[in-house]
């Protein structure tokens, strides 16, 4: 299990939770399992999500591996100028 | 649309008053081809005076200046005798927009072109400074504050174009100065505009002021009562406070993207004692 | 609209061309004598990037019609070298990196140029004040004052 | 990510200032740009625009203008498909309006003729018929219930119910206990703050040449950030195979974000398809701003609590931004990176987007950010002031460092906040005496940085010099240091490499020059191509010998013998491996694809010296240094260029830049004229000092460093115009009435 921390307004999806746990060895095994878990995370999911990894962000790229004590943090998708 | 470029006065004259309007007088082209770009005028006539034998030559005459309808700002600068008679002038004339339009710009232009935050013309009024108008009927001198009609409007006939522009002799104990105030340091119009031109007595107090004003009314304005404050003074702060009060109660702008009501009122008075000072040291006054 | 016929100095070489009364010197440079060296940024001379001489001095020539030139001596950026030989400007802005995107760069060593020819030693204040009209929205104009002081000096023959 | 190694060794080419390789052509006047390319039978485009800011299109009758001589083609609307994606629609849709105009400036229709002139003349004789609509400007007044609504339907899910339908999003992040956090507070400060919308004032309009056959068959070149985007985009609205779409990247004159979508190009596309000519369309400036991205205006109240020893201790913000009359995330992005330059435990930001009738916001060099902090360092300048202390002792006391929790989740890597305040704090300009009316400001500023799809491609000549392509439009040198990069890691010098931007058909999707990238991304990219390039060499050299591989290694622009052991071998330099290159198995290229990861954060500190002019409100910026942490600069000389042109970017949006809007909601100052970006007379030199605080994702320590300076000006400059003034000013553009105002209402 992974601890995935999502932002403020995601709360609503996850009965409050600030933080929560899912089964995902990868960024996209955790996309998959969030928007099964919390089918209201499904809209910003599909919009675009950047996953923070032990502090790097990680835009797009599914496969990046995730260990169990690693500190994931979901982001919105975001662009440059 | 039609080009022309006269080689006289009288044949300028002539394309003018035959023309369908409208028609439009060409000399530096740096407010006309702008209009034109975006529409603003679609003239069907352009009439080019570059070509017109003396246009382009600032000549001394009368203990004065004539100054030709084509010359380039840039070249009032470079006039020595123009720079030490008029400092005021030249240095308006220098202000306007950048390097590039001062080398085709023209005061003529500039008060043709009826703006009331014109940069040159509040020097111009200041000074008492008088245009030679061509028309159909030949040609005539008129005061250039006697020009000024309104946003974009002159006196001028349609048919009529400024020829030259004729800065008096001056007195000994006499300069002008011009200050304007912009957002930038250089490319903007201004937002307020003050031109003062002193005559000093032989004890040093004022003897003559004049005071105009720009982008504060819907035309440049000379401010008697401003100038008259100053007389007899040597620029204390009695005398200062007194113009100031007077140029702010002359003062009846606009708010726009430029400024506001408030800040241009305050800012001319503030341009005006700055600039009454700065005349006032260039004749020699010692407060 | 007819066309007018206009016989012209363009970077020394004698050139004519027929063009539109309405027509701007910037326009008949750039698509009629293939001279795309002058930019267009505002077409209302606010930001120089069109910057060419016209008999003698620096104009913006999108503020210039074609007409107008009759007789008239008009160099661009693409006469700036001497063949091979970049203009000490060119050299100095290439060396001291006084360009990015470049768009602008035409305009303002047209500029230059016009400035060194006639103050061959300016100030930093002298160099920033002629160079007013020229944006440069890259460089926050550093580079290019320094770039510009530094051929000025070299083409005094001043010790480096 | 890879976490490299020996990213702290010495080099020999890298941190050196060569020639770009674009210098001769874009100082001589050679170089091509969007609006510099014809073509044979080239027809010139021209776009109706809106004069309304909103109105219902009731029909549009293009008879006329058809009909006019020289007219060859007019398309509307009508002509352009509606993608699925959602972000694709708003683009098509703001390209050409479809059922209404969304803001001044609109496009409606678009002709192609023989001449400029033939099709300024025709867009006369479009005759469109306007339901004019109530409009909504400001970002406060949209969000009211009741207001104009811009569009419907597009509130997302995060939104509460009961608000106006303009309110597309609202975002919310942070950690920790607020109310505790402001309870242990000596002081709180709250304050509200405004920032206008400023434009990317790129001098260059968007321009373009577009050629379509009758069998599908596209070509088009133009000035952008990303031509792979527009390939994409344009493919999409036209109903094109994105392969048979050759896109081709002209020089581009600048960009800042504003070049990473598209405007006229699909519309050159659309007119070329239906003429069966090429066809060239230009903007001109006054459509430049009209019509094209201006950042977001925001509206921010920022409350933060301090104790009497300068510890923050909690720290709250609510960000309303609009991004014209589109949905827009940037105020996701403000609202993490708000609070990103400290390290708190209580800290919470709630960003809400609405819509407005103004043109759709396109990024802007760290885009949100500048206006979020701005609000936040103000408001911590403010605390400082009113409690005595040292502004940057305060920063520096509460700075983010490795193992802060961020204020928008992660914990912090390896960041250089810390050194760039220290090396503030060294500096001679923080303790230069100060003379009346004049002020000291200094402002932090953060951007994220990202990575991104990348390609690569070095080819090894016959002569053992090298070719590298690359798929990312160089706006400001990027040429130059990935060349040096390419130099560095063969060990061959500078002047062996020629760096090339390629079309689309010859190189793999590369995502637009954005987000600080490019020397980070293609760097990286290149530098692992070269390393590709360099085992392929070894192979060859190693079956020459006869021996392992692994007995050889690669060492200044050679392969040796790895060891006494490996044998006897003259090294093989790599002209002599490309000679042999036929013999060994032909031509020789190395390659690297990838969407990289790894950017690291970027963090900088200006400090700013004003002069404000007690009568006029007007603003002198007297001394400027810049403080980044570049984590390796390549080619300094454009780090220091990226540093001041941010700078003076901030410098002009603080003091004098704004969209300004007249009550009818049309756009009153649509040229450089009245929208005021600074002129060179307007600045003081702007001193830089770049750090080299290595950035573990990436082979050299390489950070992106284009956008972070343009974040902290903002705050800087209010905080210096605010200590000269004797009053906080709390609008942006500090502009002089706004200015005087405050002075003459302090008394």
């Amino acid at each position: 299990m992974v601890k995935v921390r999502i932002w403020g307004s995601l709360r609503t999806a996850t009965g409050g939770e600030a933080e929560v746990e899912v089964e995902a060895a990868t960024f996209k095994e955790l996309l998959d399992r969030l928007a099964e878990e919390y089918p209201g995370l499904k809209p910003q999911i599909e919009r675009g999500v950047s996953l923070a990894l032990d502090g790097v962000i990680y835009r797009e790229a599914w496969f990046t591996p995730i260990r169990e004590d690693s500190e994931v943090v979901l982001m919105p998708y975001m662009a440059g100028g | 649309m039609r080009y022309e470029a006269p080689q006289t006065v009288e044949e300028a004259a002539r394309l003018l008053h035959g023309a369908p309007a409208p028609a439009r007088v060409l000399a530096g082209g740096t407010d006309l081809i702008v209009q034109m770009r975006s529409g603003v005028a679609e003239p069907a006539l352009v009439v080019d005076i570059k070509r017109i034998a003396g246009t382009r030559e600032i000549v001394a005459e009368d203990g004065g200046f004539r100054i030709g309808a084509a010359v380039p700002c840039a070249a009032m600068g470079e006039h020595a005798a123009l720079c030490a008679a008029w400092p005021g002038i030249v240095e308006a004339a220098n202000l306007i927009g950048s390097t590039q339009v001062q080398g085709r710009a023209t005061i003529a232009g500039n008060l043709c072109n009826g703006s009331p935050a014109a940069d040159s013309v509040p020097g111009l009024v200041a000074a008492g400074a008088t245009a030679r108008i061509a028309g159909p009927g030949g040609v005539r001198d008129c005061p250039v504050v006697d020009i000024l009609a309104g946003p974009g409007r002159t006196t001028l006939a349609p048919d009529e174009f400024v020829v030259s522009l004729f800065l008096p002799a001056r007195p000994p104990h006499a300069a002008d100065a011009y200050l304007r105030f912009i957002p930038r340091t250089e490319m903007d119009i201004a937002v307020a505009s003050a031109a003062v031109n002193v005559t000093l007595a032989g004890d040093g107090s004022v003897a003559k002021a004049q005071v105009a004003l720009g982008a504060v009314a819907p035309t440049v304005r000379l401010v008697e009562a401003a100038g008259e404050a100053l007389v007899g003074s040597r620029m204390d702060d009695g005398a200062l406070d007194a113009m100031t009060v007077a140029c702010r109660a002359a003062c009846s702008p606009i708010d726009d993207k430029r400024g506001t009501v408030e800040f241009r009122i305050h800012v001319a008075g503030v341009l005006a004692r700055r600039a009454a000072l700065i005349a006032f040291n260039r004749a020699g006054g010692r407060t | 609209m007819k066309t007018i016929p206009v016989s012209a100095t363009v970077n020394g070489d004698a050139v004519e061309f027929l063009c539109a009364p309405d027509e701007t010197l910037l326009d008949t440079l750039r698509d009629r004598l293939g001279l795309t060296g002058a930019k267009e940024g505002c077409g209302s001379g606010d930001c120089g990037a069109c910057s060419v001489m016209l008999d003698g001095r620096v104009v913006c020539a999108c503020l210039v019609l074609a007409a107008e030139a009759e007789g008239a001596e008009i160099s661009t950026v693409e006469g700036l070298a001497q063949g091979e030989r970049l203009h000490p400007l060119q050299r100095h802005f290439i060396d001291e990196a006084a360009l990015q995107c470049g768009v602008c760069t035409p305009g303002i060593l047209v500029a230059a140029k016009a400035l060194l020819d006639r103050n061959p030693d300016p100030t930093d204040e002298e160099v920033r004040y002629w160079l007013a009209g020229n944006l440069c929205r890259c460089t926050g104009y550093d580079k290019i004052i320094r770039a510009v002081k530094s051929a000025a000096a070299e083409m005094r023959g001043d010790a480096r | 990510m890879t976490r490299y190694e020996r990213i702290d060794r010495k080099f020999k080419q890298v941190g050196t200032r060569p020639a770009r390789p674009d210098g001769v052509d874009k100082v001589t006047g050679r170089a091509m740009y969007g609006a510099d390319l014809t073509a044979p039978g080239m027809l010139w485009a021209k776009v109706l625009r809106s004069p309304h800011a909103h109105a219902r299109i009731r029909s549009i009758d293009t008879s006329a203008a058809e009909a006019l001589e020289g007219v060859k083609a007019v398309v509307t609307g009508a002509d352009f498909s509606l993608p699925e994606d959602e972000a694709l629609r708003d683009v098509s849709v703001n390209c050409m309006a479809r059922d209404k105009v969304l803001y001044d400036g609109h496009a409606v229709a678009a002709v192609a003729a023989v001449s400029p002139a033939v099709a300024k003349a025709a867009l006369k004789l479009v005759k469109v018929d306007y339901e004019v609509l109530p409009h909504v400007i400001d970002v406060d007044e949209a969000m009211r219930p009741g207001a104009p609504v811009v569009q419907e339907g597009r509130s997302y899910e995060n939104v509460p119910g009961g608000m106006s339908a303009n309110v597309t999003s609202h975002c919310e992040f942070g950690h920790g206990d607020l109310d505790a956090g402001f309870a242990r507070a000596d002081l709180v400060v709250e304050r509200s703050f405004r920032t206008a919308a400023t434009h990317q004032g790129y001098i260059e309009p968007h321009a373009c040449l577009a050629a379509v056959t009758t069998d599908g068959r596209a070509d088009l070149w133009c000035c952008t950030q990303g031509h792979f985007m527009v390939r994409e985009t344009c493919a999409a609205l036209l109903g094109l195979d994105s392969s048979q779409l050759r896109v081709t990247a002209s020089e581009i004159g600048g960009g800042f974000g504003g070049k990473t979508t598209v405007f006229v190009e699909p519309v050159a596309l659309a007119l070329s398809r239906k003429t069966g000519r090429p066809v060239k369309a230009v903007m001109s400036r006054e459509e430049v701003f009209r019509a094209t991205g201006p950042t977001v205006h925001a509206s921010i109240d920022v409350k933060i609590g301090m104790t009497r020893s300068g510890r923050i201790t909690a720290g709250e913000a609510h960000l309303r931004y609009s991004g014209g009359a589109f949905p827009c995330a940037t105020v996701d992005m403000g609202a993490q990176a708000a609070f990103a330059a400290y390290d708190l435990d209580a800290v919470r930001t709630f960003g809400w987007n609405a819509m407005t009738n103004r043109p759709k916001e396109a990024p802007y060099r760290a885009p949100g950010a500048p206006q979020a902090i701005y609000a936040v360092e103000s408001v911590v300048d403010e605390l400082c002031k009113e409690l005595g202390l040292d502004p940057l002792d305060v920063r520096i006391a509460n700075a983010a460092r490795k193992g802060t929790r961020s204020a928008y989740g992660p914990t912090f890597d390896e960041i250089g906040l810390l050194a760039t305040l220290e090396a503030a704090k060294a500096h001679p300009h923080y303790t230069a005496p100060l003379g009346p009316n004049e002020g000291r400001g200094l402002s932090c500023g953060f951007w994220f940085n990202f990575g991104g799809n990348t390609c690569v491609t070095m080819n090894l000549a016959l002569d053992g010099t090298v070719a590298i392509t690359e798929g990312n439009p160089d706006i400001g040198g990027s040429r130059a240091s990935i060349s040096l990069m390419a130099a560095e890691e063969l060990g061959i010098p500078y002047e062996k490499v020629r760096t090339i931007v390629a079309d689309t058909a010859s190189i793999g999707h590369s995502d637009v020059t954005d987000g600080s990238r490019v020397t980070f991304s293609v760097g990286l990219a290149t530098i692992e191509a070269a390393r590709d390039a360099k085992r392929k060499m070894c192979e060859r050299v190693a079956r020459l010998w006869g021996i392992d591989p692994e007995a050889v290694e690669w060492r200044d622009g050679a392969v040796h013998p790895a060891g006494s052991n490996a044998g006897r071998f003259a090294p093989m330099t790599i002209a002599e491996i490309a000679a042999a290159s036929p013999n060994t198995g032909g031509p020789i290229a190395g390659h690297h694809e990838v969407n990289a990861d790894g950017a690291g954060v970027s963090f900088g500190v200006h400090l700013v010296d004003v002069k404000v002019d007690p009568d006029t409100g007007s603003t002198t910026v007297l001394r400027y240094t810049v403080f980044q942490d570049a984590g390796r600069a390549v080619h300094p000389s454009y780090v220091e260029g990226q540093m001041q042109g941010g700078a003076v970017q901030g410098i002009g949006w603080a003091l004098n830049e704004e969209y300004i809007y007249g009550a009818d909601g049309r756009l009153q100052n649509p040229g450089f004229l009245d929208y005021r970006v600074p002129v060179a007379s307007d600045l003081p030199e702007i001193d830089t000092v770049i750090l080299e605080i290595p950035n573990p994702g990436h082979p050299y320590g390489v950070r992106g460093v284009g956008e972070t300076p343009i974040v902290p000006p903002l705050a800087a400059i209010a905080n210096a115009v605010s200590r000269a003034a004797g009053v906080r000013l709390t609008e942006l553009p500090m502009s002089p009435p706004r200015v005087l105002k405050a002075i003459l209402a302090r008394g």
